[in-house]
């Protein structure tokens, strides 16, 4: 396919199209961009292609094509793909991120208190953020599909709104939106999601595309060892890290090392929860299937 | 008849090509699926996923949407004959809003009716508000000056004007400007349905496109497609050309 | 200007009426009319005759409230800023019909405005009219399938159905053969002495001035009046009639000789 | 003149309306921010986050969006007149067409051209040329029977016809349709780039909407709305109304 | 092209040409010519009278090509399916100059269509034919800032400068007052007689068919020739000619008489 066009110049010069999504969990790539990161780590001559995508399904679409050879996006969308038999594999996780149901009605204390006029906002059914949701009605309401018609979908931003003008009662969000959206008054926390999600457990993922994973392992190897060295330089300098950062979120130094220091932002390459998910998404009707195995649908590096 | 067995072969057609782009293999088939494939996704989307359900939601919304639209938008644009400072006010009104995306309203919309079939309304009135609004200005404009002396020497107020003179005689820019409504009522309330997707009240096509894209169900999206382009056909043929003919073609003011 | 009937109010008075249409904005404007003053009286037929392009249409155009202008024209007293149905005009072009309107139904139009409902009535008055100009038969037809002539006369029926009190026409006989002219011209002539219409008509034909004339005004190059002649000769009018012969050849030489 | 003088009152009603509403605090501050706020978002996004770079792009792919979709509005729009075949045809692919959703396309948009520009522009493209063709069929066919004949008799060709008659005859349509266009193009611009983010060729004011709206910094998203109607000011006043003065008003056409 | 005469090959050849419009569907449809048969040979100059409505209009508009029929029309032996330069037509409407032209551009357009690029002598030309309809000083403007005359005389112009074989003019000086009539129709019989041009011409002024034309016809309401006759009087033809009066007369009865 593409890919062909894409990672193997008449020149010696490769070349690799990395596509990664925005926000506070795609840290990692930042880095790598800003710093060369994959350059420094490819024994030759590399000319890297970065693009911004907003969803999972165009990053799919692009998979599927063989337009994008290594790419970012959230854990559901990614068993989603791999399930439906894209191309690619998990070369391992990217980051975690605190995840939190937040309410603006006082009486909600818990998925019970939910009444069938209360809506939810989730940024997308299928989501992670969706699944989370339907985890934690399996455990306390006994059905994954409880509160399925409280949702509505919508994006972080637009959730926050409607959560702060009333819209809607609840939102199961991550960062930075927890944060901001607990700076008002009125909004707080209805339930833990801790006991089918803990902290830590995996939110982003990075993917390749069996093509490259198969043909050009030298690019593979670079992008792994990038990434790693992107989430080492994170983790050890954590304020330059966050200098770095605060700029495309738009924030203060301050405020970015802050959000980085939650327990439940961890950036490593080895997270679990993955295949919970895939087998939570089988069994529960938001995937076909669930992969064979871990093995199968990762690289090396991940496991 | 011969116009209509042009389009029938020209259908068959593409059909035809699309299924020996498939045949020779040069694309995923994930992306480019069979006729076959795409045939039973229609039907698995009528018989199990709802699409019929969905098809109608959404041609509720609008129904609305357009009724909503096309009032407003003749209401603006027979005031902006009526009074000349309206006009400029509501031309440069028109100019500007149409630029505005729908996304960028959303936040205000939201805060403004809610979420619910409201703010996916509104966002609809406003994709096809302002061409719409657009077509009638500018076929308002290009009125031969002598229907309009005409109707004034006839006693006719400024109300009178607009839709005993203006209106017909601009009618063919009204009907562009209608079709034009009506494909920007789908897009918008498609877009708007993926922006504020629900599994309660009621789910449209554009929900259904929604998921089947985030399920990697290229197929699907295509049959959402097909369902589309066959309203569009029924529409197109058996509501706009009838209009067609017993207006303009009958008045001798288009082929 | 040698009506001054003193006692009656003019039905028309216009005074220094001065037309300039601007050029887009290159050039000077062009004066098209020039300080005219001309006032007429209840119940008079006056003709226009003048070369082309000399500003007859404007002229009309103008006491129509079609056009912007400066100087005054009054109706009845009263100064005309805008179309009134008092004045109805017959345009000079063949397409014042309503297109999306029939025939029949382009004549009751301005009767239904005017607040007339009744169907029946509507259509008796709309019959009398296109019958009077021969169309009946043609009353369910579109604009776009009349011939010229046809169409002219269509304007003609609806301004006779309106009966107004002033009656504009720009050359509404131009297109139609002498049959139909001659019995259009005895048309007119019976409204006009049976409901007093006051008649302002523009034409090229020096016969149908005279013969249907109170009053003759012709019109210079320049845009002015170059004569305004009360018709003597008694109605009706025939080419045979006493002084008929001098009355055409003065306005003949009138418009031949330059300026 | 006095045009001028009524929609700057309009405008600066509309900022003070704004500034009430925003002081007397009934809606969430972070949603409906002060125009100083805007301001301020305004003066940053140029002086830091490259507002401008990102708009100047933006303009350089409504271009060519607008360029290649203009140009092939025109050909088979001109074709249309030329055989009825293809005009049967093309009437209907326009129908339907402009019926389908931009992200509906994507995934044959991406299979296609990858992801990048080339995929942007296409999307830009197919917001524009099914309306803007529909007003430029419209109005050929609107053209008065007389100037076609005119133009037969003078012995002008098939192509001749639609330069020479149908494409000033229709100049009315024509420039709506331009307007319209421009105006879509804009917004499947931006419902593009907010897909599409970043690529190697750089960002545009889609994606800086997108960003802001993302860290809830509506006043952002507000200070590039500001920017967008700036740009149509410009566009609508600058460029639309002097060709509009320059043609259709010239030759008396529309007023 | 030129037509070189062998014998004598009628320049325009009709036979058994009707034309019946459609009424939209509804009824039958509405026969205007029926089976008409007629032939022209070069540089004759036929003049058609006849009732308003009658179809010479139509007629006019077959052998120009500008209607489907059934039955044939050729011209010079081929067969007429389209409008072409052989035949310029005048038409009747007033707007049928186009308005995003100057009057000189409109004046100029047919000729560069025909391949004449020289601008020198494209001015040449159209100021040539403007100044013969004396309307050099407007040359500038557009159609919509001229009168109904004017816009009538710019395209007898544009026609004069085209000089074609053959000149369809349907009223083309309907509009026009005696005295730029009269130098119109001298200029016409100027052409008519130096180039060889062929000329149908449609009139309802009796006066003007007698004096320009070599042929009369009088079409009948229901659109048939009722009359086709030669006119004998020997050119130039005034009022004051051997035979004029008996002509005038007998075309005035066949128009008067129904049917
Ligand atoms: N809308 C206009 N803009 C500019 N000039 C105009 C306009 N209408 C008319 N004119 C000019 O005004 C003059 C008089 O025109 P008008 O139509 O009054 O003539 P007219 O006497 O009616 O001629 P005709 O007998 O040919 O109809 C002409 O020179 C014409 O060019
Ligand atoms: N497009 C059309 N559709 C239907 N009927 C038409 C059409 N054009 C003309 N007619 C009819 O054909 C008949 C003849 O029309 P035509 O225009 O040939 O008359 P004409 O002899 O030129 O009359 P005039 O002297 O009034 O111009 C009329 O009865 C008219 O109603
Ligand atoms: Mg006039
Ligand atoms: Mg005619």
């Amino acid at each position: 396919g593409k890919s062909q066009k894409s990672t193997q110049d008449s020149g010696d010069t490769a070349k690799v199209k990395i596509a990664y999504q925005y926000g506070l969990a795609y840290a990692p790539l930042t880095i790598m961009q800003e710093q060369g990161l994959i350059e420094k780590n490819y024994d030759g001559d590399i000319e890297v292609e970065w693009v911004s995508l907003n969803s999972g399904s165009a990053i799919n679409e692009g998979m599927a094509s063989g337009d994008i050879d290594v790419a970012c996006m959230g854990i559901a969308p990614f068993i989603s793909g791999v399930t439906a038999g894209i191309p690619y594999k998990m070369y391992g996780t990217i980051a975690a991120q605190p995840h939190e149901l937040l309410t603006n009605d006082d009486s909600i204390h818990s998925l019970k208190d939910i009444t069938d006029d209360k809506k939810i906002s989730v940024v997308n059914v299928g989501s992670i953020q969706h699944i989370l949701l339907a985890m934690l009605a399996k455990e306390e309401l006994g059905d994954a599909h409880a509160l399925d018609n409280n949702l509505v979908a919508m994006s972080h931003p637009d959730g926050m709104t409607a959560l702060m003008s009333g819209s809607v009662a609840c939102q199961l969000t991550t960062a930075p939106y927890i944060f901001k959206a607990k700076e008002q008054d009125n909004i707080k926390e209805a339930e833990s999601l801790d006991s089918v999600w803990p902290e830590g457990n995996a939110f982003i993922v990075g993917l390749v595309s069996d093509d490259l994973y198969e043909n050009q392992p030298e690019i593979y190897q670079a992008v792994v060892d990038a990434t790693q060295e992107a989430m080492d330089y994170i983790n050890n300098n954590q304020e330059e890290a966050a200098n770095i950062l605060c700029q495309k979120e738009d924030v203060t130094a301050e405020t970015m090392l802050g959000w980085m220091q939650d327990p439940g932002c961890v950036y490593n390459m080895k997270l679990p929860g993955v295949m919970d998910m895939a087998n939570f998404m089988a069994e529960n009707d938001f995937a076909d299937k669930a992969p064979e195995s871990f093995e199968a649908i990762t690289t090396e590096s991940a496991r | 008849m011969k116009n209509l067995r042009n389009q029938i072969v020209f259908i068959v057609a593409v059909l035809v090509v699309w299924q020996v782009v498939y045949q020779m293999g040069s694309f995923p088939e994930l992306m480019f699926p069979s006729l076959g494939k795409i045939f039973q996704s229609l039907i698995k989307g009528f018989s199990r996923d709802g699409l019929g359900a969905m098809t109608l939601y959404s041609l509720s919304l609008i129904a609305k949407g357009l009724l909503i639209g096309i009032v407003l938008a003749f209401i603006l644009s027979g005031l902006s004959i009526v009074s000349k400072t309206f006009y400029s006010i509501y031309h440069m009104v028109v100019s500007l809003c149409d630029l505005i995306p729908g996304v960028a309203l959303l936040p205000l919309a939201i805060l403004w009716m809610g979420i619910g079939e409201g703010t996916i309304i509104l966002i609809v009135v406003h994709s096809i508000i302002w061409p719409m609004s657009r077509s009638i200005m500018d076929g308002f404009r290009a009125v031969p000056q002598i229907y309009i002396e005409s109707g004034k020497n006839m006693g006719l107020g400024k109300l009178g004007l607009v839709t005993g003179i203006y209106i017909p005689a601009s009618f063919s820019y009204i009907l562009s400007g209608i079709r034009t409504g009506w494909a920007r009522a789908w897009r918008g309330l498609i877009s708007a349905e993926m922006i504020f997707g629900t599994t309660s009240s009621g789910a449209g096509i554009g929900w259904f496109i929604f998921m089947k894209r985030t399920n990697v169900d290229i197929a699907g999206v295509f049959a959402a497609l097909l369902v589309i382009i066959a309203i569009g056909i029924v529409v197109e043929y058996g509501v706009f050309h009838t209009i067609e003919k017993m207006t303009l073609k009958k008045w001798g003011m288009s082929r | 200007m040698t009506q001054e009937q003193k006692g009656k109010t003019p039905v028309l008075d216009v005074q220094n009426l001065t037309k300039i249409y601007d050029n887009g904005g290159k050039g000077d404007g062009n004066e098209v009319l020039k300080n005219v003053n001309f006032t007429m009286n209840e119940g008079e037929f006056v003709c226009i005759l003048g070369p082309s392009g000399c500003g007859k249409t404007t002229f009309l155009r103008c006491i129509g409230g079609f056009e912007t202008f400066d100087g005054t024209v009054k109706v009845n007293g009263k100064e005309v800023t805008e179309p009134g149905t008092d004045r109805i005009m017959v345009f000079q072009d063949f397409n014042q019909l309503l297109p999306w309107k029939t025939v029949e139904k382009n004549v009751q139009y301005p009767l239904k405005i005017q607040g007339l409902k009744d169907k029946t009535k509507l259509r008796e008055i709309s019959d009398a009219a296109l019958e009077k100009v021969d169309l009946l038969s043609s009353r369910t037809l579109y604009p776009h399938q009349l011939s010229g002539g046809m169409k002219q006369r269509v304007a003609i029926a609806k301004a006779l159905a309106l009966k107004p009190q002033i009656i504009l026409m720009d050359e509404p006989f131009a297109s139609l053969d002498a049959m139909t002219r001659n019995h259009l011209q005895e048309e007119l002539m019976k409204l006009h002495q049976k409901e007093k219409v006051t008649v302002i008509f523009i034409t090229h034909n020096i016969q149908e001035a005279v013969c249907l004339g109170t009053r003759i005004l012709v019109m210079a190059k320049q845009g002015g009046i170059k004569m305004d002649v009360p018709n003597t000769i008694p109605k009706p009018v025939t080419p045979a009639s006493e002084g008929y012969g001098q009355m055409w050849d003065m306005f003949n030489k009138a418009l031949h000789q330059e300026g």
